[in-house]
């Protein structure tokens, strides 16, 4: 019961501290907020200099993008950072390497047919389906610059389809395709990737994650084609990343740690 | 006072080193226990023989100056050395009676064959170095870093024996050196600090001199400061040192007779003239506080000594009385008076060094630690016990020893201050100290032994030899005062 | 070069995580070296730019992807806020050093697998070690308010990790908690910079102060108000002051014992380091000290936070447990010293220099705890038996960490509280100031009571002292029990820079009031 | 009596028209932000305290995306019809094949108030992302204690912690 009141309490203040906070904002959708549009004496607002340099600057339509992979692109590497710190993070909690019976658990893959009919329904859709999602994934990927979209949103598509194929037709079948080995490595690399483009540009002298360097690498016409492209390559990084630790976090709580088994 | 020309030199710091690079040769030698003690021996004369370098310095009224580390930012107290004159005498005292406590110290330890020797010296030598460091501190906070490293290096000296009373008297120890130094000594330091505008620095002119100060804040502070340096024993804060008894005899004769406590009026004495400066507190006249303080722990002091059947505890409680002589005669702030205290440091090391050291003889000898056990043994150790006659003839202030010396300065400071009320405590306090030596000497002489008292052997050589030399010591001093007394000059002038 | 300095002490750190992970499953012996070599120059890395910090004065800019403001890009003039920017001024200069100094040392007493559950996990301990390495360099630095939250995550997720890996299920059950109260903090602090941005239109920190000093409206106005409240109520979860602490105790005692070497001493001192970083950059100390006003309010919730902090401490029989409501009472510190308004800003100079100081003092007692923990098996009080005999060196450098600990002049505890009670006494507030001297006594009677235990034995033997077991007998056979090198080098070293730390606080103090002096404080 | 109702009625609308409909999205956020807030502590089952986490998160997140919202804006991506149609005389940026023009640094023709804010956008990727993360990590460890306490009910677990029946490791 004290946790009720306590929960009471809690609510109570940061309610009204929140609600006392609110009670001087701009109107909500209005255009000149300090947000939006800046305030007169403090330069040029931040978000408008975005919209309106952005496509001169880097060619990328979508200003997300531009701003997520790379003015702001050392926040989305951290971003990644997170991600795979988590998919290391739940392999250490639950990941049991040596099985009761003490030897190292290894994936073995039990053939035996169990003639439930359901699984031949979802066996025959999942087998058609999962080859749409995974092309229509990497498009999502591919076309960040242009519409809604970019390495986040492909490769959480991208790690859904093979959760997919573990759920219909078994863990490890989804671990064949994918091992343990194979997705700590991809998770690696994908950061690696990103992390890589940006020490690329600090070769060529000017400052990290600075992808206008890549220019003469690129033989790209201007450093703002150097920028889009530069861009591309770092959603890649990030979507090997987030597709290996979704399917990682999937498994390790399916199987609880044995990666054998499972759902 | 501030044309006093100042000579650089690192000497301060070897004084300091000699017994601390003493430990190490300690802790090789732990194995061969004969050439561990001459490392100690020749340390003791090493650090005897700077002090004295110093010294030569010192003695035309010039002042050794050297810096080790600059401390607290944004104000100017770096840990510095500065010997004068005070400094001076304190150290020639410290590490002159060093050499014969562990002269004393070896004989007593194989008497006893005591455990963990080798953790017992190098720990002796490490507190010698603190003491030294405070006695040649150039600044406030120099004196209390070493003050509070010098409490924790003798913690293992005090619970030597690692039973339950020292752990109890260890506890005790701590607690109250702790807390008082952390509780007062440190906000009071600060406060000055604040007060002086960030120069603690002992050299010129004193600290607060000219600051406007009400009595009632002067009293504070300077009480603080009192009750901070509680080594001084002043009451309240005093029975961590009859606590301290439960240590070694070499530990109680030269720490708790001579450095450790010793230390604590040394910071009265540094608080009073070169923190309050003498013409500011008389001006607030906030020392009368201080005065009537250490008035009231002589007497107390006195009367629990008299019933005190421990040998050292009754030592103990006459230690603590004569420390407050010490503190009451700077508190006088008489040139005499001043004089008379820091001439009375030397002559109660050296008188009380001499009753500690007998009783740790008895106690190696015969295993009596009680003065009701005492019956006759004079017989048996004529020599010790006329040098503890001597010793108590110092203490208690009789002609032929040179306590009457300083005695006689701390009364003509008293009357020089019309402080009647206290030249009668002095009187009064002597007579008492009389009446709680003389009964041991009486009963030790002409009370005849005991029939079934087993057959006694004498007390080893190494701890009889070094209790008679300071006995002549303390007589020497009557007849050849003259070191001291320039000394005193020096440090306050006129009287 | 010199400039690229700021983001290489960052980076080196991730690409270690990402090389122990790549290959540290196949070999668990390549994890140690790649670590050793990433934390080496991540800290040379720190130094280098204390260096350059310290030589030219000023303090290093570094705009990520090369949005310097006011640069001109493709004929486009950047504005403040663009990019995301890095800076290494003289306030985080020194934490850069304490954080690589404590994680590489961390790292080598880490080598020696303890009795986890199962040892085939280094490869993934070392991963998250590195990537808590990381996210601390970066949080340290980094100058945009956003960059700040993802990066705070970034090391508690790594923490998260860290403490529920162990083998002890009550670890688990308390970095469940630690999740939910990090999280609500961390959550808290992002909707407080959602405030502020919301009013100020930018996130760089220096940018949020140029409008709050810009324009009064901004600066009075009720969300700036409630904003800097979440900021601070976020910050103080993560660094467990005083009503939000409950999760510290159980976490950082249940954890394996090298992460809570690494945790302790770090976390709480970095959030509050990016507590000071907030009120000194983003508000400006005028405005928090003015127009906010609640420092009275505050400081008293400091020393309760103290007061309790040594009680429960001595509440305590089990020695892990005991630390850490040390650590919730060392909060209670520097939050009160940075919340002092005294004139000449020596509260928060005290403040800064306690982190630097407590972030030792606790990582040299947290790593003689462990080694206890792992070589002689003590967990409460009484299991520290005669430890004096058993592990005399790990003694030695437990005494130096609970010296400084209790404040003893040479150590770089006594002089801390000597700035943090001179700030208390010129700004008047001297409840600050006896809690200050309370608690070094409670500190006091705590650790003697350890060396008690640990000199005398539980139950010392009755009567007399004397002994007759022959003299050179105290070198008892028990000699086996020392510690390994690789646990007792980084505790000597840790108790060696305590001492270092307190006798060299001359410079280290004024190269701290640069800080306070430069950006807005009061004179330097 | 009636009037009083009425003026009590009047009295909502006009509040709900001025101070709540400007800043409707910043009222529900909040309501939204609470209930997670509760159900973080009140709620006893771990999973639902998750749950309740998520929602507080969410609610950061309509906070953010609503901070960005500009009345009739489009989605920030740049769209040629829409800028071509505008003014058709103002020089565009034009096709990406003949772009080779370099920008001239004063104020772009682009209305900015023609395309929505792509700063919280982007902000809020991010915290979807650790939102993801915390989640991923809470539910193993979640999954960790059920192993060791057979319970998710948090009141349980204190009980086993006290009585110390819980799966003990060597």
């Amino acid at each position: 019961m004290a946790m009720k009141w306590l929960a009471l309490v809690a609510v109570v203040f940061t309610g009204a501290l929140l609600i006392y906070g609110v009670s001087d904002f701009p109107d909500w959708g209005s255009a000149d907020s300090p947000a939006n549009g800046g305030i007169e004496g403090a330069g040029r607002s931040v978000s408008q200099t975005f919209i309106q340099e952005t496509k001169p600057l880097t060619h990328v339509p979508n200003m997300v993008t531009a701003v997520l992979a790379d003015y702001r692109g050392y926040d989305t590497m951290f971003e990644t950072v997170v991600v795979f710190a988590a998919g290391m993070a739940i392999f250490a909690v639950l990941r049991v390497l040596k099985t009761v019976d003490g030897q190292h658990s290894r994936v073995i893959r039990d053939r035996s047919v169990d003639g439930d009919h359901q699984r031949i329904i979802v066996g025959t859709t999942c087998k058609i389906l999962i080859p749409v999602i995974q092309m229509f994934a990497l498009y999502v990927v591919a076309h960040g610059h242009h519409s809604p979209g970019g390495g986040f949103q492909g490769g959480v598509i991208l790690g859904a389809s093979f959760i997919l194929l573990g759920l219909s037709d078994g863990m490890e079948t989804a671990m064949e395709r994918l091992s343990e080995g194979k997705f700590v490595a991809m998770a690696a690399i994908g950061v690696l990737i990103y992390a890589g483009i940006g020490l690329l540009s600090q070769f060529v002298g000017r400052d990290f994650l600075d992808y206008g360097a890549l220019q003469p690498l690129l033989g790209t016409p201007d450093e703002g084609w150097a920028r889009s492209h530069a861009m591309l390559g770092v959603e890649v990084g990030v979507t090997f990343t987030v597709t290996a630790i979704m399917f990682a976090i999937y498994v390790n709580l399916a199987s609880k740690g044995e990666l054998k088994g499972g759902l | 006072m501030d044309s006093v020309n100042v000579i650089q030199s690192n000497l301060p710091i070897w004084a300091c080193l000699a017994s601390l690079l003493a430990i190490p040769g300690i802790a090789l030698f732990r194995k061969e226990i004969l050439l561990r003690e001459l490392v100690t021996f020749v340390a003791g004369i090493l650090k005897f023989y700077f002090v004295l370098q110093i010294f030569f310095l010192v003695k035309d009224g010039s002042v050794v100056e050297t810096k080790l580390f600059d401390g607290i930012a944004g104000i100017n107290a770096p840990i510095v050395f500065r010997v004068d004159s005070l400094g001076i005498l304190f150290a020639l005292v410290a590490s002159s009676l060093w050499i014969l406590t562990s002269l004393y110290a070896i004989g007593y330890m194989r008497g006893l064959k005591e455990h963990a020797q080798t953790r017992f010296f190098s720990f002796f030598a490490l507190s010698l170095s603190m003491t030294l460091g405070v006695a040649f501190a150039g600044n406030l906070l120099t004196l209390y870093l070493f003050y509070e490293l010098l409490s924790l290096s003798t913690y293992p000296l005090v619970t030597h024996n690692q039973d339950k009373e020292a752990r109890s008297g260890g506890r005790t120890y701590l607690v109250h050196l702790l807390s008082t130094s952390i509780g007062f000594g440190l906000p009071a330091i600060i406060y000055t600090y604040i007060k002086c505008g960030g120069d603690l620095s002992f050299a010129g002119d004193a600290i607060l001199a000219g600051q406007d100060m009400g009595f009632l804040t002067g009293a504070v502070l300077l009480m603080a400061f009192a009750f901070g340096f509680s080594k001084a024993g002043l009451m309240p804060f005093h029975s961590w040192l009859p606590g301290a008894m439960v240590a070694p005899t070499p530990v109680s004769a030269l720490l708790h007779a001579v450095a450790v406590v010793k230390v604590g009026v040394f910071c009265v004495i540094r608080v009073v003239v070169d923190v309050f400066g003498v013409d500011l507190l008389g001006e607030i006249n906030a020392n009368l506080v201080l005065c009537w303080v250490a008035a009231f722990t002589i007497v107390t002091s006195s009367l629990i000594a008299m019933s005190q059947d421990n040998l050292k505890r009754r030592l103990a409680f006459s230690t603590i009385g004569q420390l407050s002589y010490i503190v009451l005669g700077v508190a006088l702030l008489t040139p005499y008076a001043v004089q008379g205290s820091m001439m009375h440091i030397a002559m109660h090391a050296f008188g009380k060094i001499t009753l500690f050291f007998c009783a740790g003889a008895i106690y190696v000898a015969t295993g009596k630690k009680y003065i009701s056990q005492l019956n006759g043994l004079g017989h048996k150790m004529p020599i010790l016990f006329g040098a503890f006659t001597i010793g108590a003839m110092s203490v208690t202030g009789l002609p032929p020893t040179g306590g009457l010396l300083s005695k006689m300065y701390l009364i003509l400071g008293a009357a020089d201050a019309q402080q009647i009320a206290l030249l009668v405590i002095y009187l009064v306090s002597s007579i008492l100290n009389g009446v709680y030596f003389f009964p041991i000497i009486w009963r030790a002489f002409f009370k005849p032994l005991p029939e079934d008292a087993p057959e006694t052997k004498g007390a080893p050589l190494a701890c009889v030899l070094p209790l008679s030399i300071t006995a002549a010591a303390s007589i020497a001093l009557f007849f050849f005062p003259g070191i001291l007394h320039n000394l005193a000059n020096l440090m306050m002038p006129g009287g | 070069m010199i400039d690229q300095l700021p983001v290489i002490c960052v980076l080196s750190p991730l690409f270690g995580a990402l090389f122990v992970a790549l290959f540290g499953s196949r070999s668990h012996s390549a994890c140690f070296p790649i670590a050793i070599v990433s934390l080496v120059i991540s800290l040379i890395c720190a130094i280098g730019c204390t260096q350059q910090v310290f030589t030219t004065g000023q303090a290093m800019d570094y705009f990520v992807g090369g949005w310097g403001a006011g640069k001109v890009v493709e004929g486009v003039e950047i504005p403040l806020g663009f990019g995301i920017q890095l800076r290494v001024d003289h306030l985080n200069a020194l934490v850069l050093c304490i954080i690589g100094i404590a994680v590489l040392l961390v790292s080598i007493f880490a080598i020696r697998p303890q009795g986890e559950k199962d040892t085939e996990k280094t490869h993934y301990f070392y991963s998250l070690f590195l990537m808590l390495a990381c996210g601390l360099f970066g949080q340290t630095i980094t100058r945009d308010a956003f960059n700040l939250f993802v990066l705070v995550e970034v090391s508690s997720l790594a923490s998260y990790g860290l403490i529920a890996m162990g083998s002890s299920p009550r670890g688990t059950v308390a970095a469940f908690n630690y999740i939910i109260m990090g999280t609500v903090g961390a959550s808290f602090y992002l909707l407080g910079v959602g405030y502020l941005y919301l009013k100020t239109g930018t996130l760089n920190m220096d940018g949020i102060r140029q409008v709050i000093e810009l324009s009064p409206d901004v600066a009075d106005s009720r969300s700036v108000m409630v904003a800097f409240i979440l900021i601070m109520l976020g910050m103080w979860i993560k660094m467990a002051f005083f009503p939000l602490y409950g999760w510290l105790p159980n976490a950082y005692s249940y954890c394996p014992s090298s992460a809570g070497a690494v945790l302790a001493p770090l976390m709480t001192k970095v959030s509050v380091y990016v507590m000071i970083r907030m009120m000194i950059t983003v508000f400006g100390l005028e405005w928090v000290f003015e127009s906010f006003d609640w420092s009275a309010l505050i400081v008293w919730l400091a020393v309760i936070a103290i007061f309790a902090g040594s009680v429960f401490a001595l509440a305590q029989n089990e020695l892990k447990k005991m630390l850490c409501y040390l650590i919730v009472a060392e909060v209670g510190y520097m939050v009160g010293g940075a919340w002092l308004a005294d004139a000449d800003r020596w509260g928060l100079t005290g403040a800064i220099y306690h982190i630097l100081a407590d972030a030792l003092m606790t990582l040299c007692l947290f790593l003689a705890v462990a080694t206890f923990a792992k070589r002689a098996g003590v967990i409460k009080l009484d299991d520290l038996d005669g430890l004096f005999k058993k592990m005399p060196l790990t003694m030695v450098g437990f005494i130096v960490g609970a010296l400084a600990m209790i404040g003893v002049p040479p150590t770089c505890g006594f002089f801390s509280k000597f700035y943090l009670i001179r700030g208390g006494i010129e700004s008047g507030r001297w409840e600050f100031v006896i809690a200050l001297l309370v608690s070094s006594l409670v500190n006091a009677i705590l650790f003697f009571r350890i060396f008690e235990i640990a000199y005398f034995g539980s139950s010392p033997p009755e009567g007399h002292g004397h002994h007759d077991d022959e003299e050179h007998g105290e070198t008892t056979a028990r000699r086996g029990l020392e510690a390994p090198l690789t646990s007792l080098v980084p505790l000597w070293i840790t108790a060696a820079l305590i001492i270092g730390l307190g006798l060299m606080n001359g410079q280290v103090v004024e190269f701290i009031r640069k800080t306070v002096g430069l950006l807005g404080g009061g004179a330097a | 009596m009636v009037d009083f109702i009425e003026i009590f009625v009047e009295r909502v609308v006009h509040f709900i028209e001025n101070v709540v409909q400007p800043h409707f999205n910043y009222w529900s956020y909040v309501v939204l932000m609470m209930i997670g807030l509760w159900g973080l502590i009140a709620k006893r089952n771990l999973i639902k305290k998750l749950i309740g986490l998520s929602i507080f998160q969410t609610a950061i997140i309509l906070f953010y995306v609503s901070l960005g919202v500009k009345a009739d804006a489009t989605i920030p991506v740049f769209d040629y019809e829409a800028e071509k149609s505008k003014s058709a005389a103002v020089v565009l940026p034009a096709e990406p094949s003949e772009m080779g023009g370099k920008s001239d640094g004063k104020y772009k023709k682009i209305d900015p108030d023609h395309y929505a804010n792509p700063l919280p956008h982007v902000l809020m990727l991010t915290a979807i992302v650790v939102g993801v993360a915390t989640l991923g990590v809470a539910l193993a460890v979640a999954q960790s204690i059920f192993k060791d306490f057979g319970t998710l009910e948090e009141h349980e677990i204190l009980e086993k912690i006290k009585t110390g029946d819980y799966v003990k490791h060597d």
